[in-house]
């Protein structure tokens, strides 16, 4: 057992998973995770490259033409840097190279701001990537190791990305187990360059990316939605192996708590969730049947395990730390889309505002009043403050 | 000095490409993988050499290709490096290989990056001085007074010398080639894959279409923007620069041919008002100047 | 489609091929045809052919490959004896 | 058991480390805990927070510590600034690096001069007393759940060689030093 | 009358609306717009700057310059440009200059493909930006004006950008009235650097963009939020302000057509709708009662408008030429988050390939077997081809 | 020459911002406002100096700052530029001011592309070798040796040279300045002002925390840089090159002082080998050897 | 009224220009028109289709032509190409650049030599004769809608001078000469 | 909040004032003290000062301002005549 900040245990889970070249430029809060591992490779702990890039945009450029000459790799970033390698992110996710990619979620500016929100990492959510999110030191560094056996498993082939809530999660220092090398070698086989879909290799020649006319595209792209299809499975069996092999319990589309025979659910996402789940045991405390649903993976959307697990509630507040303008907290309609009751929808910790213990716990009172008084299907900007800007 | 006899019967760029009647990038393509080989993997960004390529599931080239985004080729190109370092994959060369627009504007930053670094591999710019494979519009090295789609009376500023800002980089090898003189192309290619580091070649590629003469005189074309003394054929190792081919014999003022003769060859210097001929001229001529100085001369 | 079932990946990856964009030399509107009695095998024409439509035999005849020869007609205006000539397609 | 610890000092004065160190600690006697620093864009010398958890269950909120149970006050000058205290539970106690105790009637106060101790163990760097050893050593005694063994552990291996060892001796000094 | 493209119906409205700094970058297929821009304003035909920046990234950056000191600002873009710009996208979204821009959808690579899809616009719709598509080349020149007058309005004041399909509408050369100078000028009142959210002047310093810590952002971005529900408001009256003053039906935030009996509804976007249009037509005198609902306007999206236009009909098929991979047509689950029965998603068009008069007519016999069937709620790609890639 | 008693009293960066103690950079920003007055426009980019103007609602900024993207400072400037002149809106100068990586790294392309235009603005570049906001990160500034968090045991590469860089773009002014030496920066600021088209000064900026240097050293430090010679104070107009302020006396080696002296003065630089010391004496040697031809001296 | 026409030739024959000049001419007569190229990567020289509709109501589909009603082949080599003819429609008016009438019994065929109009009327560039002013005369008269006088009208709009009358010769000489 | 609730658009805009980041004066640990028999009045320190902490009067005594000085000693270092001393804070 060590103490590392959740920065850090993302940047074990890379060693104990053995990438193999690394790409990245620097952006608080992301930089722990990155610095950690410049230090491990020079001072020769970890075998690998770091390529010292000029932008967000080559880093990923770069870790995509290592991916395609069989290098496992691994780039990390958040916010303005996710914003700024975009269009490479997209090629990441249509070429289909199984790139793994830390985001430490950030406030996108103007005006400048270095705190949680998950917009950033949303803003991506049609790029063609496996998203989790995660909610604990520990569970980023399983899930670090788990992100390059989803992508690398043949039946998906898809880079998978993973969201850190900025400071609250990735610069807090938590109790933090390793997972042993063996463990994650036994875990995790190496990258077989066969299985890659592109592959660069002179005695087989290929050219990858020339144009493709409206007469294949759509059954190529056809094939990346049957791969999301089969990532659900991979994810869960990916995460009960890691289970096994580790003795954690480890999520993969969601987390349920105490949430079969809740009265009013809350969904709740990334390092709050936790807060969330104490605010569920004070409201059960208090007599309040209260659970909750935490989305571990972004995409696959799992719309239909979440509508499940709400069924029974009389009451679905769903918390967004993003927000769409003119349309709304995206986890929120993402998942109204599959619920047949209309879900609450709150608004919060915009900006990088903390949501407490207590606003859990509010928010789960104002839900089920809500549901009694018949109103549903509301969006709510949670913990505003008196505003004379 | 490779001759003709040195480069190899076989094709790596095969014909029935998608590239223009007449494209001197699509010759010079097929020139630098002769000389390169088979163990090669090529990077390019989207350009006219992405479109060339043709239709999936067919390709021209014999030897990998890896497009990549416009903005993307020497970055692709560093991980490609990368990742063969790291799989221990020996005696592959990368090249990237971009237009103009992909490494003057929207590139030089990946580029510039990689010079750097002094990532280990070759990058030619061939510079058809515009965006062409949008349909010609100005690019940074499109030079002045010529006509593009949204120059339509002529382009205001100079050509950006990405050469010279190579050569601030403090590179291994820098040179600049002309694909009307393919031996002297080939030789510096084949220079570059030598040594270890970034390697930059600055390859003027004219084309018909885009700079309107009729697609055979591709060549003379190419050979007037020599003798004219617009485009300078030199090399930059160590500190030092070394003219090459036809531009050795040219430092002499008298030597070069009227740069006017040059202009009159193409469409998209129609109707170009004789001030603006002298002064291109006068460019020409302080260019030189600079370079005398650079060569110690 | 096979694979795509079983669940391996597949991204368009295009193979080589002569021809990758058709036979174009249908784009030509000159045909290039050398006299052979004035060739003198120098391959000038071979050299700067942009499409590498043009062969080489063992004896060092050079000849256009009709399918893919583009018409440009750089053989013609690069060949010092003057063997090429542009004769109009169609 | 479940304790909430806010640290208040200046960039660059190590309370974030101070802060992990305590959580090690925390850690080799069983507990669960959590080190929180809030970010900022702050410069050295310019006041920050860091805030801690221990616990003997696994601390899953992450949000910041705003009713602390100790709160810990590393630079004399910050002594009385109003955020110090904002939130302190009544009866919490307050551990000020000072030479003398300042007067807090609802909290329990606790003064230690770590700035003498840091001093007197030359650990001294660009002009600074790095006082976050002896912070800690004493916050680590008035908690109550940390032995001095475990400070011992923590702080060995954090420095080795002389640095080692002055902050081996400012921490325990202080440990054993600061008074109830 | 006259003949133009939608690229042209663009550059035209450009003119009319006085735009005064133009800057953008070349991409397929949206070069049409610039280079008519760039000919009339080196003819004089039109009085602005052309900025010839380096790259999308630079074109909206040098946009967001030129809008904070009083110039109304245009760029266009396409794909792959707007993707390299995102994080200036967000820019200029979150700091409310009220830039427009044109956007030729286009599909993302790899492979390269430069043929319809809306996926590249869509990936935008978190950024704060008022999003609309143009149903034919009339309609891109109107919208075009009617952009800057919404994004301008003070009660907006965000950017506005809106979409044309690659080729099928912005190379299609068809009938074309423009707007009169003068009506122009009377529809679109002059930029008042007063209302300018940011305005860069000596002689009032403020400094635009420092840090904003938590205490203050959510207020800010609340702002926003309220400015997209006004939004709504103003789109509308902006259309019916057009509407009178050309005299030709503009349409806001939906266009119904043959939707208020009707069975079975289609939903549809973008220049397609037409042939969907001509669709309903055929059913209709099949005696299949079918009708269409337009999306015009994605940001602030028409929810409520779809859900109520869509009500009585038995089946709703959301046609979708776009995907979010592990998740579904964007806007068929972001309609079906207002619906409260699960519409029928096809997605259509994928890479390019045409959605034909047939295609739109089979679509609704589909949906309203399917809805017979009370199989609702399904996604299925529309027109799949054998596929032996 | 611009003295002290030419600088106005009145500061336009007032006290009290987030600068830390002894910082070169906010010490340059208040000379540069100093001499631009108070019709400017700023623009800056992600760095130390959009952190140090502190939170909302206050700045320390009497003329108005446009903070932007990281990438986009030349971009955003040239956008300004372009908006007061289709405004009329005479008589103000634009200066962008961004830190080394978002010049020579991030930056580069905007800029590059601003410089071929020729955007008529001010470009500051204050180099502190690395990125210092996110917390001394090696940029492709950072010199040879210097070790930051990610290069735990020095940079390998050579800093890039982003002046010649610019020279390369054939600006009408480029120079370099140090902030040790405000009044030869302010000069060359007021000359900048007084140009048209894209000015470009590249002003080293000693950082105290990123270095490792006690505060009250920043201007020994500084100095010491150029009396070594490893930072070469010059100007660059209409293709001349002319040595600026102290590095005028040091074309003679003899007259520098040995690099070794400014290496001991800084952390970033400790237990440097002494093998690599001497390599990087011969890189400031050869930088000078390269200046004198540049000089036709 | 609905016509639908597609039509086949080069790249750089000029087949859009011809497209979008032939539905300003029903526009002159008071139609609705829209041309619709088919763009890809396509080179001078290499085959490329445009198509148009014509009504007498806004055309409001932006799908490809599938089955039209007319098709024109510009360049006589391609007269032959299986895509041609594809979905033209039972008894449809196929109109050849070509010396003589090409075999096909299930459509009506119409030639017109239109390079010879061409080069008779000086219309070569870069060695091409262009062809597209012609074809556009021919097709013009064949739809039956378009007058002389819309074609003059348009052709004329479109170039000056010289240029200018050598296109419409040849465009009215081709409207005149073909032959149904 | 008025402006807003009638429709007004709103970003963040920082408005110009002394100590933005506060008395930052409190970062000081060393205090520079000036010895105004030993002080020429060259202002050096003045032209030194990062912060603008250095206040000139209209004789041309100089002062601290030590509301906002952060004490980084560089007036000391820079003063010829060593008029500056630096006293530790606290
Ligand atoms: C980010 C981005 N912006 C724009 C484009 C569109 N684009 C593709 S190729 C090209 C022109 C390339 O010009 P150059 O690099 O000079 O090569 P050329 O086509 O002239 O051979 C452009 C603008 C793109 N693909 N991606
Ligand atoms: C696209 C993007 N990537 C990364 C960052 C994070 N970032 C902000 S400032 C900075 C360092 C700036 O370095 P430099 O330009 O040298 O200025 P300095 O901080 O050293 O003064 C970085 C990496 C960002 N804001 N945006
Ligand atoms: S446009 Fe020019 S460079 Fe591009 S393929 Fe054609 S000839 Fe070659
Ligand atoms: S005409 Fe051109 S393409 Fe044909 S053989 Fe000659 S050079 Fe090659
Ligand atoms: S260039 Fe002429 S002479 Fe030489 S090989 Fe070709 S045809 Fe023969
Ligand atoms: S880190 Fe360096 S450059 Fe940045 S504010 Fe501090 S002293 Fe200045
Ligand atoms: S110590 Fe530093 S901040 Fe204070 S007055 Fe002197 S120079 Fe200025
Ligand atoms: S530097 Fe010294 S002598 Fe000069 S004004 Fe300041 S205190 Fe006086
Ligand atoms: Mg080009
Ligand atoms: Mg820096």
């Amino acid at each position: 057992m060590i103490i590392a900040t959740g920065n850090h245990a993302v940047s074990y889970g890379v060693r104990a998973a053995r990438a193999e070249v690394i790409a990245a430029y620097p952006i608080t809060p992301q930089t722990q995770i990155i610095e950690k591992l410049a230090e491990l490779i020079q001072s020769g702990e970890m075998r690998a490259k770091y390529i010292r890039v000029e932008s967000e945009h080559s880093a990923m450029s770069a870790c995509i033409g290592a991916e395609a000459c069989g290098a496992r790799t691994f780039t990390a970033t958040s916010s303005h840097g996710l914003a700024y390698m975009s269009e490479m992110v997209f090629w990441a996710g249509m070429g289909r190279f199984p790139i793994v990619m830390a985001v430490v979620n950030r406030t996108l500016a103007p005006p400048w701001s270095i705190w949680n929100e998950h917009t950033d990492m949303l803003a991506q959510r049609d790029s063609g990537w496996i998203m989790m999110m995660c909610g604990s030191a520990q569970e980023a560094h399983d899930t670090t190791v788990m992100a390059y056996r989803i992508a690398e498993d043949e039946r998906v082939l898809q880079p998978v990305m993973f969201g850190l809530d900025a400071f609250s999660l990735s610069h807090t220092a938590e109790n933090l187990e390793l997972i042993d090398q063996e463990v994650a070698d036994g875990f995790l086989p190496p990258l077989n360059p066969e299985s890659l879909p592109v592959y660069m290799d002179p005695d087989n020649p290929v050219t990858f990316g020339n144009l493709l006319g409206p007469d294949k595209m759509m059954e190529f792209r056809h094939l990346i939605k049957e791969a999301f299809g089969r990532a659900k499975g991979v994810i869960e069996e990916a995460a009960k192996d890691l289970s096994n092999a580790t003795g954690r319990k480890q999520h993969g589309l969601i987390e349920d708590y105490r949430s079969s025979d809740a009265e009013v659910v809350i969904l709740a996402m990334g390092a709050s969730s936790g807060d969330c789940k104490d605010a569920v045991d004070i409201l059960r405390d208090e007599g309040i049947k209260a659970g909750m649903v935490r989305v571990k993976t972004i995409r696959p959307f799992p719309g239909e395990e979440i509508a499940s697990s709400v069924r029974g509630a009389k009451a679905v507040a769903i918390v967004d730390r993003d927000y769409s303008y003119g349309f709304g907290g995206i986890i929120g309609r993402e998942a109204a889309s599959y619920l047949s009751k209309k879900p609450l929808n709150y608004i919060a910790g915009i900006g990088g505002r903390d949501i407490t213990v207590e606003d859990f716990r509010k928010i789960a009172e104002d839900a089920l009043a809500s549901a009694e008084r018949g109103e549903l299907g509301i969006e709510k900007w949670w913990g505003m403050r008196g505003f004379e800007g | 000095m490779i001759t003709l006899k040195d480069l190899p019967v076989e094709e790596y760029y095969l014909p029935g490409n998608a590239a223009c009647s007449g494209c001197a990038s699509a010759l010079s393509t097929r020139i630098a993988l002769k000389i390169l080989g088979p163990k090669t993997i090529v990077v390019i960004p989207a350009c006219c050499a992405s479109v060339i390529q043709g239709y999936y599931p067919k390709s021209p080239s014999k030897v990998p290709i890896m497009n990549t985004a416009f903005a993307a080729t020497a970055a692709t190109a560093s991980g490609i490096v990368a990742g063969l370092e790291v799989k221990g994959r020996k005696g592959i060369t990368v090249m990237g290989w971009a237009g103009d627009g992909g490494t003057a504007d929207i590139g030089i930053q990946a580029l510039s990056g990689a010079a750097e670094r002094n990532e280990d591999f070759i990058y030619i710019c061939y510079d058809n001085e515009a965006y062409m494979n949008t349909g010609t519009q100005s690019s940074s090295a499109t030079p002045r007074g010529a006509k593009t789609t949204t120059a339509v009376m002529g382009k205001g500023e100079r050509k950006k010398d990405v050469p010279e800002i190579m050569i601030a980089h403090d590179l291994p090898y820098v040179a600049t080639a002309c694909a009307a003189y393919p031996l002297d192309f080939a030789e510096k290619v084949s220079k570059a894959m030598k040594l270890k580091g970034l390697k930059y070649i600055h390859l003027l590629s004219p084309c018909p279409p885009g700079w309107r003469f009729p697609t055979e005189k591709m060549v003379e074309v190419g050979k007037a923007a020599v003798m004219t003394g617009a485009w300078i054929l030199y090399e930059w190792e160590g500190g030092k620069y070394t003219l090459t081919g036809p531009s050795k014999g040219l430092i002499d003022k008298a030597k070069r041919r009227p740069l006017k003769e040059y202009l009159a060859m193409q469409g998209r210097f129609s109707k170009i008002p004789e001030a603006e001929v002298e002064a291109l001229q006068r460019d020409v001529d302080s260019k030189w100047e600079a370079m005398k100085k650079k060569l110690g001369a | 489609m096979n694979k795509a079932k079983t669940g391996r990946a597949k991204v368009a990856l295009s193979k080589p091929s002569e021809g990758a964009s058709g036979l174009t030399g249908l784009w030509r509107l000159r045909r290039p045809v050398i006299d052979p009695a004035k060739c003198t095998k120098c391959h000038l024409c071979w050299l700067y052919c942009p499409e590498g439509a043009i062969a080489r035999g063992a004896d060092g005849a050079v000849w256009m490959i009709y399918e893919y020869c583009k018409g440009c007609g750089i053989c013609s205006e690069v060949c010092p004896s003057k063997s090429i000539s542009l004769v109009k397609e169609g | 058991m479940f304790v909430e610890i806010r640290l208040h000092g200046r960039g660059g004065q190590g309370i974030v480390t101070a802060s992990e160190m305590l959580i090690e600690a925390a850690v080799l006697e069983g507990y669960h805990g959590q080190s929180i620093p809030t970010f900022g864009a702050e410069r050295r010398g310019a006041p920050v927070v860091a805030s801690a958890r221990i616990s003997d269950r696994e601390v899953r909120r992450h949000g910041q510590v705003y009713s602390p149970d100790f709160v810990a006050v590393f630079d004399p000058l910050f002594v009385f600034r109003k955020e110090v205290t904002e939130g302190l539970k009544e009866g919490g106690t307050l551990l000020v690096n000072h030479r003398q105790k300042p007067d807090f009637p609802q909290f329990r106060v606790i003064a230690i001069d770590a700035t003498k101790i840091a001093l007197e163990n030359g650990l001294v760097v660009a002009g600074w007393a790095v006082v976050n050893t002896a912070m800690l050593g004493a916050l680590s005694r008035l908690l109550g759940m940390i032995s001095r063994r475990s400070v011992e552990a923590v702080v060995s291996s954090k420095w080795k060689g002389d640095l080692g060892s002055k902050n081996l001796k400012a921490a325990l000094d202080a440990f054993e030093g600061v008074v109830a």
